[in-house]
Formats: structure tokens, C-alpha cells, sequence
């Protein structure tokens, strides 16, 4: 049987419990990452999710090279994660009710948001806007995708300027925060939903930790950014625990679509 | 071949480069090698190494307009503020606890007419520096400068925005009280604003706390300013793993106004006097003046121009994809 | 006359009484004078000390429901929220660095519909007063109140307010950052709804802190809770000079749901069970729900009703003056 | 020739002095209060005020008897102050500008906000917007008048709300903060303004310094609520000396309602 270690405490845990457990810790309570199509599958009705825009990928624009050119980090990204970009994009019903929804996957290049995350928000949006349906999101990002230059930074402006046209149409949109949520993309479609649901532990900031520490040349504190201290800065609406999360997102689904009696 | 000449190269460019010449210094060492072979790899080489060569001329340019873009002799905002605006009255706080030096607010009159200004404040001296935090912000400064984007609403007074930051402040107390948001917030706001918007990039536009006031119906640039999604500092420690590998980072980055420009991203470049800004700021601010003017005036008699939407349009088209459109569900 | 009877009479009122009362003891003693004369200053100091009980009585009977207002065990915002809504979710923060516990803000169902919930938060037991402030809010528990205000009118929910606080935070971080700035605000954001706004004053309505979330459309009072520009103590203590005339402050100031209604300040009070809420405080909840789904029963058929105009001129109109009225210039 | 002692520093002048200087101190810089007729007379264009419901005085509804009754602090408050409330109203040019105009009297009252300044501002602001004018207000108030119960309260949504349907006739409104003004005033009207001008160490707060030693149990900062501290804090646009007030008000005026090039 093959173990798991968990990130946080350390401790083994069998691949079952851990599966089984929604991939939390049984020890610890953290809650580590998911897939996009891991947390699709816990969080939509079975089988009413259909995907949009799946094919669409990055291009290697400014022919961007580090260590190794960003064409070749598209393919690897492509290869590993299974999915063609950060992004999986869709519709899906929770609890019964259809919404449109955006999950990000770490494991395509840390979630990183280039064009193509741009315009699948866009889709996304659109989509919603459309058919009078709500919005979600679920961030998983490190930030902005660096080799796509000034053209990821404008992808802030692009996803909140979709948001805003959304939100003008009266339509309801949730950002949930899930390990871990940093730079570009907090500082834009994430932090202008109407309501911010975190997973416990998650860390949510602008700048990380160690970007804060080098500036201000001393250490943070250890939940710097994290969940737990966000509610206390009011920076979240709610903790909500992967267990409970479908519930929480159905009932509040049905609260702001719920227009039976409203004036 | 001179080994010694590659050496002034760039370390991080050069480690695969220098293990070619020593592959090569190793075969010249094998006996009856040589010929066709040997001078085909030869040739390969060198027509690397020229390409490095290239890569870094480009990179030490690009880094010339970082290091210009920094230069603090360059007129900053207050510079532009006092150059060109009659009775400029400027406004402070937050009204909510805290007033950010590091952004400056207010109103102006150029050429008969009130416009609404925003402005990143690097301050003069290195006191007044440390005060405004080298023009990095604080969530405080963006809900500040939200307060006159609101006036400039209300009162129909154009939006003109002054961008000079190195990036939005990354400090323990800037994101407990919500960095994230409050710039999201900010470009939200710029958003949601029916006046023309105008951004002047006088500097270093540096990634999300530029962006956060630079939601322009049209965007110039001065010729050795910057913007760009992270600081080549932080990109080359991120990608390169190296800080020193800056210079390449800045050439990859694409942040120059010549590269924006190419990316549609901007407008419009302002160019600088001879040698730039710093050389003359009395002259740029002339120009820079003008330019305002202009395109201020443009902008009033366009009397049913939907700037609101001008914007979102603008700034929803930009992205490079590939593979599927939308495809409707 | 019984001199020692009087004593129990309040000081402050009894001053003046006392006076007289020395004065005919002293004409007493002035040999020849009696009659008529002296009969009708004893029957003046009479009707005087007959006043000063009335009053007395009076303030007794104000002073008592002061002290059922703050009761701790009468039911508060929490318990009422669980006892009327369906599936309650409470958002947190300001997104700006704070979440004031003291006010409770969320979504919840009441009769099939979802409805717009804010209410100042005690809390109970003594770690949590004290966390909460007891029920008095810093500047940013009004601004985490003003999110679910904009949640309210873009999605058209009903909003409900439950007031129950000593008064806004007196504190020096509060001032701050814009204690009076927030209560501004927030009274101004409740006049900019369009939905329907029911305010239900459950305990204390302590001045500025109360009103800051009590701008309704129809506004119930509980039979036992108060509403008041300041409260009894603080009233004594400046105008009496003497804290102690708190009894008299509390019937002058006319704090009680009896007052309220004929001042036409309120529209409705809602009875409490035999002794006060907090000796059933179950049916007292139950009492609430019942009006409560009333209301936003009756407001939800009024598809074409003006709430926002109908909060303007019903605040606007209040006041009462003599004199000129206006003249135009 | 008679002494004035000034209120913070303690150093006499001259009466002439004190008037010639504006009523600020000569040693310290204190701007001592002003009654309602010498601020317009110091604000306005010579001879361009003219008053609005200037007999409107106020009436002891709740008959509220603290040491003394209302009706007769009334009487002696107009005998006093030669004014008939806390606030006189009208209309004024600055700098040849029209504006409407409410000046706050501290000597009447504390400068107490009841049914009558409610009124006043009320009428003030309706004169603004059938005229299209913009609107000032010199703040002087130690809060709400106690007298009039939760009438007096009440005056803070209705001078909100007056001023709310003002700004949304884009009319603009500018308050001027004057030594002192807490309570009630600060937390309605005088804080919703577009632009909040102060003069110099005036008190401005919700609490006074008193209150809230009360409340927090230990000495308040000797700035608390001054000017200074306002501004550093963020609360109010500027600090304005009293001498430069009409040239500073004049100038917004300006901006404000010149139209001629925007859009
Ligand atoms: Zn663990
Ligand atoms: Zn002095």
C-alpha cells in the first residue's frame, strides 16, 4: 500500500485514507491540493459538468526563454497535469443548481495566469452572463504567468473587467480560495467576488511570505497569509471545510437565485 | 576561437556555451580529429555564440531604460503636477485611518478645464523616500485614490493618472489589510468610470500596484519608462534562480515603451529629450503637458463616446491564444 | 408637612423642594404668622412635592424598562436570527484588515425567501462581551454592514437590521480611523436602497450606533427596549451634572417604545410576553418571526412602492419648529 | 485697551490684535471660535449673504427639564448668541460664486443639533438643488441636542439624507471643520461631504477626549481628534488657516462648477 506524507505535518497516511479523506490530512487537517477535475468531481452534481473551451492553450508569444523556453514549459505543463491549461473551465449543476464554473490547477505551471486564463474567465463569464447563471470560481494560483510579460499582467484588468459586466447583470459570483491563492490573481478576479470562501490553511495573500520577509528584513508571522488569519482581517466571508463545501456552495447558490418573494 | 572574449558574457548564458568550447577544446585534443566535422561544430558555435552576443546587447539596452526609468533625477509626479496644472488642490486620506503619501490626489486646472489627478508619489530625498515607502502603496493609497475616481464620476472631470511605483508595498501590514483587494478594487473602480481615464506611465510601472491606476482610455508612455508584470530583479530570482541574471530578464520581459507599444498595450510613446528625461525635465514636462492637452481636448469633444465601455472592450481583447474559440455550450 | 417623606425623592429634584420646605419652617417660626397666607404657600409646596412623585414615579417606571432593554437574558441578535431564519450564513470583514464581531451580517431564508440580515452581536457570556465590545462597534463593523447592504440592492433582497448596542465604540483606535465617518456613511448607504429596510429594535438603541443601522422602511420596537440620542447616564451626567439622575434623564429623554410611538419615530411595538422577553424568550422570538414575515410579505406584493423615497421623506419630515418657514430667496 | 487670554497658550493680546488677526492667536496659531455672522463676514462676498428662515427657532416639545427647562436655555441661548438657532443658513457669493451656506454657532447651545438645525440644513440644501448650487458648511457642534430627545437623533438621517439627494444631483458640498465638532454633527452631515476642510487644531471626533478616557480607562493622546491627527489619519482633505479659507473655498468653488471643456 503506498504512503502518503503530509506537506504540513509530516505524518504518513495510506493513498486510501487520503483519497477516501478527500485528500485532508486525517492528522492534521490540511487540506492539500486538487486537480481541477478532482475538485469538479466532489463539488459538481455527478455527470452535469461540460467543459468549455478545453482545447484552448498558450502560445509562446514573446519567445520567452529562462532556463528553458516557455514552449517547451507549456508542453511539459501539458503533459504532466493532463489538462491543457491552468484553468478548467464549464458549467456544471451544484445541489441542482446550474452555474457556471472556473477551477485553477496548481500543477499546470503553479496556476499561473497568462492569456489563456484571461480569456477562459472571459468564456466563463460570458457564458454566465448569457444564460443568467451564476458564477464560481476556485484560485489556485502563484501569481501571474511571468513568460507571457506584460501581456499576464493585463489579464488583472481583463478577468476584473469581466467580473464587473458580470456583476452588473445582477449576477452573483464566488471566489473560493483554495492552497494556495498568491499575487495577480488575488489582486483581482479572486478578491472582487461577492462572497470569498476559503479551505482551511489555505494561504491567501499578495505577496508571499518570503517576498514580505525580504522587504521588510524580518520574519512574518507563521500564519502570515493563512485562512485563519484572513477571517480575523476580515479579508474572507467564511472557512468552509472541503467536507462541507458542496453544501455551503448549494445553499448559497439557492439564496442569491432564490427570487421567489424578493421585490 | 576566444575563449577569453565570451567571458564578459552574461554567467547564466554562458554555462551552455562554455561547456561547447570545452567540448570542442577537448575533441581539438583528440588525435586525427578534425576536417569537415570539427569546423562544422566550429561553425555552430560561433553563430551561438553571436546569437548570445545579440540577446545580450538587447538585454543591456533593456536594462539601460530600467536603470533610467529609476533615475531619481527624472521629473516625478509632483514634477508633472506643478508643470502642468494651474491651482492644483490636493486631497488626502482615506477617511478611514490612514493618509498614503505614497499616492497623490487631487484636482487641477489645465487649459480652462478641472481635471481629476492621480499620482504615485516616490518622494524627493531619502527621507520623504522612506516616508512614502519609494512609491510603493499601501491597500490605504488605492481607497484614497478611489475617493477621486468617485469625484471625477460625479463632477464629469477627466481622470488623469501619473504612473511611477516599483510595485504595490509588500509589508505584513499591507496585506493584513488587504493588498489583494484593495487593488482589485481599484481596477474594478477605473472600470466602472464614464469620464475618459488617461495614463501616464513617467517611470517605473511596476505589476499589479501600476496596474491598479492605469486602466486607461488612453495610455502614453515615456520613452524610458517601464511596465511590466514583475520586476527583472524578481523575475531573473524566480526563472533564473539567479538575481544577477536581471539584465537578461529585462530584455525577456518585453517592458520597454518600444515593446509595448509593438503589444498594443499602449498608445502612445512620448519621446524623451536627448539622453532622456533627467537631461531635461523641464522640457519633458513641456511635452508631457502638451500631449495632455491634447488628447484632453480630443477627449471633450467626443460628447457620446462611450469611455466606459471603450475600456472594458480595450482591455477583455487582449491576450495571444491558440486552439478551440468559444464554442457554446 | 412630612419632611422625612420627601427624602426619598431624587436629590436633584429635591433641592429646589427642600428649599421651600426650609423656608415655610423658618416662616413658621416668625411669631404672628399663620392664616391664610401661610395655608396657601403649604398648599403650593403640595402640588409642587405632588409633581416632583408624579415625576419621580415617572422615572421610576422609564428606569425599569432601561433595565429590561439591557437584560442579558433577554433573547439577542444570534438567538433571534436562529429561531426566524432558515439556513442562515453569516459573511465576515470589512476586506480591509477587521472583522468586528459585534456585528453580525449574513443571508437567510424566512418564508421561502431570502432575506438581508445585519444585527449588532453582544455576545454571551462574559469573554465574548468583552471580545464583542459589548455590542459597540468599531468604524469597521459598519463598513462589514455595508457589503450585505450592496449584497441587498444588487440582489433584491429584503433587509432586516436588529438593533441592540450601548452605542457606537468610544475608543481612541475607533476615532482613529473614523468613527463618525462610518456612521455617516452607513446611514447614507441605507437611504441608497432601493430594497425594502425593516429595523427591529430588540434591546438598547444606543444613539449613533443604533441609528447607523436602523434606517427603515418600518421600524418595530419591542415593548421593553429603548432607543435614545443618549443614553440616561451619559444625559445625567452632563446636563444633571450627577450620573445619579439617570432615572430622570431616562423620562426626559423619552427613550421608551410608548414614547417613540406617539413621537412617530417608530411604527410599530411589538409586545412582549408577561414580564418581558426574557422570561420567554421563545415566544418573544416567535412573536417577532410572526411580524417580521408580515411585513416582508406586505412590502414583497408592493411591486411598484418607492422604498428608497419613502425612507427620505419619512426622515426628512421629522423635526418640530416654530417660526418662519420657508421663504424662497 | 482690553486683554484677551488665548484658550491654549494662555499669552495675551490685545483685543485689536486678536480681531485684526481673525480671532487666531498671534503667539500659538489657536483659531478661537467664531461666531456665525463673523465667519460669513470674513467668507462671503461683501454684501452677498442673504439669510434663509432666519426666525426659525425651536420649541420645547418633549417640555424636557434637566436643572433647568428648555424653553427658557431657548430664550436665554438667543439672548446670548443674538441669533435664533445653532446654525444660520442662506446663500452667499465666494470669490463671485454662488454657493449655498450654513454656519454653525457653538455659542448657541454648543452649537447643539436639534429639530430647527435639522431644518435649516434641510431648506439649505433644497436651495441648492432647485438653484444647482453647491453647497457649504461651516461645522461648529458639540452633537445632538439632548433636549429634544430622539427627535434630535433623528436630525442626523434627515440632514444625511438631505445631503445624499444633493450629491446625486451632482451638486457639489464641501464642510469646514471648526473648533470643535463632535457627536452627532460629525457623525452625520458633517462626514459625508466631498471635500472636508479643516482649520487648524480644531477638535473633531465622535467621542470626546472625555468619553473615551471614561471608556478605555487611561489618558487619550494630547492630539487626540486635533486637526493634525486628522489629517494624518486620513479623515479629513486638508488643513486650511483661517486667512487663506476664502481663497482655498474659492478655488474649489471654481473647479467644482467649471464645466466649460469636460465632457
Ligand atoms: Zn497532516
Ligand atoms: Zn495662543
Amino acid at each position: 500500500m503506498e504512503k502518503i506524507i503530509c506537506k504540513k505535518c509530516g505524518k504518513n497516511i495510506s493513498e486510501e485514507d487520503f483519497i477516501g479523506n478527500l485528500k485532508v490530512c486525517v492528522h492534521c487537517g490540511f487540506h492539500d491540493m486538487l486537480s481541477a477535475h478532482e475538485r469538479i468531481k466532489i463539488t459538481a452534481d455527478p455527470g452535469s459538468f461540460t467543459e468549455l473551451a478545453k482545447d484552448m492553450h498558450s502560445v509562446d508569444f514573446l519567445k520567452f526563454q529562462d532556463l528553458k523556453p516557455y514552449s517547451e514549459r507549456i508542453e511539459e505543463a501539458i503533459q504532466k497535469s493532463g489538462i491543457n491549461e491552468a484553468v478548467v473551465a464549464g458549467e456544471a449543476a451544484i445541489k441542482g443548481i446550474m452555474a457556471s464554473i472556473c477551477v485553477m490547477d496548481f500543477n499546470f505551471m503553479g496556476g499561473s495566469m497568462g492569456s489563456v486564463v484571461g480569456e477562459k474567465i472571459k468564456i466563463t463569464a460570458d457564458n454566465s452572463i448569457e444564460k443568467n447563471l451564476p458564477l464560481l470560481i476556485f484560485c489556485a494560483s502563484g501569481g501571474a504567468r511571468m513568460q507571457e510579460g506584460i501581456i499576464s499582467l493585463m489579464q488583472m484588468a481583463k478577468t476584473v473587467s469581466c467580473i464587473k459586466r458580470l456583476k452588473q447583470e445582477g449576477l452573483a459570483y464566488f471566489c473560493i480560495i483554495t492552497h494556495p491563492t498568491t499575487g495577480g490573481v488575488s489582486a483581482s478576479f479572486a478578491t472582487v467576488a461577492d462572497i470569498i470562501i476559503t479551505e482551511p490553511g489555505a494561504l491567501f495573500c499578495f505577496a508571499g511570505p518570503r517576498v514580505v520577509e525580504q522587504t521588510i528584513k524580518k520574519e512574518v508571522p507563521a500564519d502570515f497569509g493563512l485562512a485563519e488569519r484572513n477571517l480575523k482581517n476580515g479579508l474572507v466571508d467564511m472557512i468552509v471545510k472541503r467536507h462541507d463545501m458542496r453544501d455551503v456552495l448549494g445553499k448559497l447558490l439557492f439564496m442569491f437565485t432564490n427570487k421567489n418573494l424578493n421585490p | 576561437m576566444e575563449v577569453e572574449k565570451i567571458k564578459n558574457l552574461h554567467k547564466s548564458f554562458l554555462k551552455d556555451t562554455l561547456k561547447s568550447v570545452f567540448k570542442i577544446e577537448k575533441l581539438k585534443r583528440i588525435t586525427g580529429f578534425s576536417g569537415v566535422h570539427f569546423n562544422d561544430a566550429e561553425k555552430k558555435l560561433a553563430e551561438k555564440i553571436e546569437n548570445y552576443r545579440k540577446v545580450e546587447r538587447e538585454a543591456i539596452k533593456s536594462w539601460r531604460i530600467v536603470e533610467l526609468s529609476r533615475d531619481e533625477k527624472r521629473p516625478h509626479t509632483p514634477d508633472y503636477i506643478n508643470g502642468i496644472f494651474d491651482d492644483f488642490i490636493s486631497f488626502s486620506g482615506d477617511r478611514q485611518g490612514y493618509d498614503d503619501k505614497s499616492i497623490i490626489t487631487g484636482l487641477g486646472i489645465l487649459d480652462g478645464s478641472t481635471v481629476a489627478v492621480i499620482g504615485h508619489n516616490k518622494g524627493s530625498g531619502i527621507k520623504e523616500r522612506i516616508e512614502y515607502n519609494f512609491g510603493s502603496s499601501m491597500p490605504q493609497g488605492y481607497r484614497k485614490a478611489a475617493r477621486i475616481m468617485d469625484i471625477a464620476q460625479r463632477f464629469g472631470f477627466c481622470l488623469v493618472t501619473f504612473i511611477d511605483t516599483p510595485g504595490a508595498y509588500p509589508a505584513l501590514e499591507a496585506e493584513d489589510s488587504g493588498q489583494a483587494g484593495a487593488i482589485a478594487r481599484s481596477i474594478y473602480e477605473m472600470f466602472s468610470l464614464d469620464v475618459p481615464t488617461i495614463t501616464v506611465l513617467i517611470g517605473e510601472g511596476g505589476s499589479g500596484g501600476a496596474l491598479a491606476l492605469a486602466i486607461g482610455n488612453f495610455i502614453m508612455m515615456l520613452e524610458n519608462s517601464t511596465y511590466s508584470v514583475i520586476s527583472p530583479e524578481g523575475c531573473a530570482s524566480i526563472l533564473w534562480r539567479d538575481s544577477s541574471a536581471a539584465k537578461l530578464a529585462s530584455r525577456a520581459l518585453k517592458l520597454t515603451s518600444r515593446d509595448l507599444l509593438k503589444l498594443g498595450v499602449i498608445d502612445k510613446i512620448i519621446y524623451e529629450p536627448m539622453g532622456g528625461a533627467q537631461n531635461n525635465p523641464g522640457r519633458m514636462i513641456k511635452i508631457v503637458k502638451s500631449y495632455l492637452k491634447n488628447i484632453i481636448k480630443k477627449y471633450s469633444n467626443l460628447k457620446d463616446f462611450d469611455f466606459k465601455t471603450h475600456r472594458a472592450q480595450k482591455y477583455e481583447s487582449i491576450g495571444i491564444t491558440a486552439g478551440s474559440v468559444q464554442q457554446k455550450l
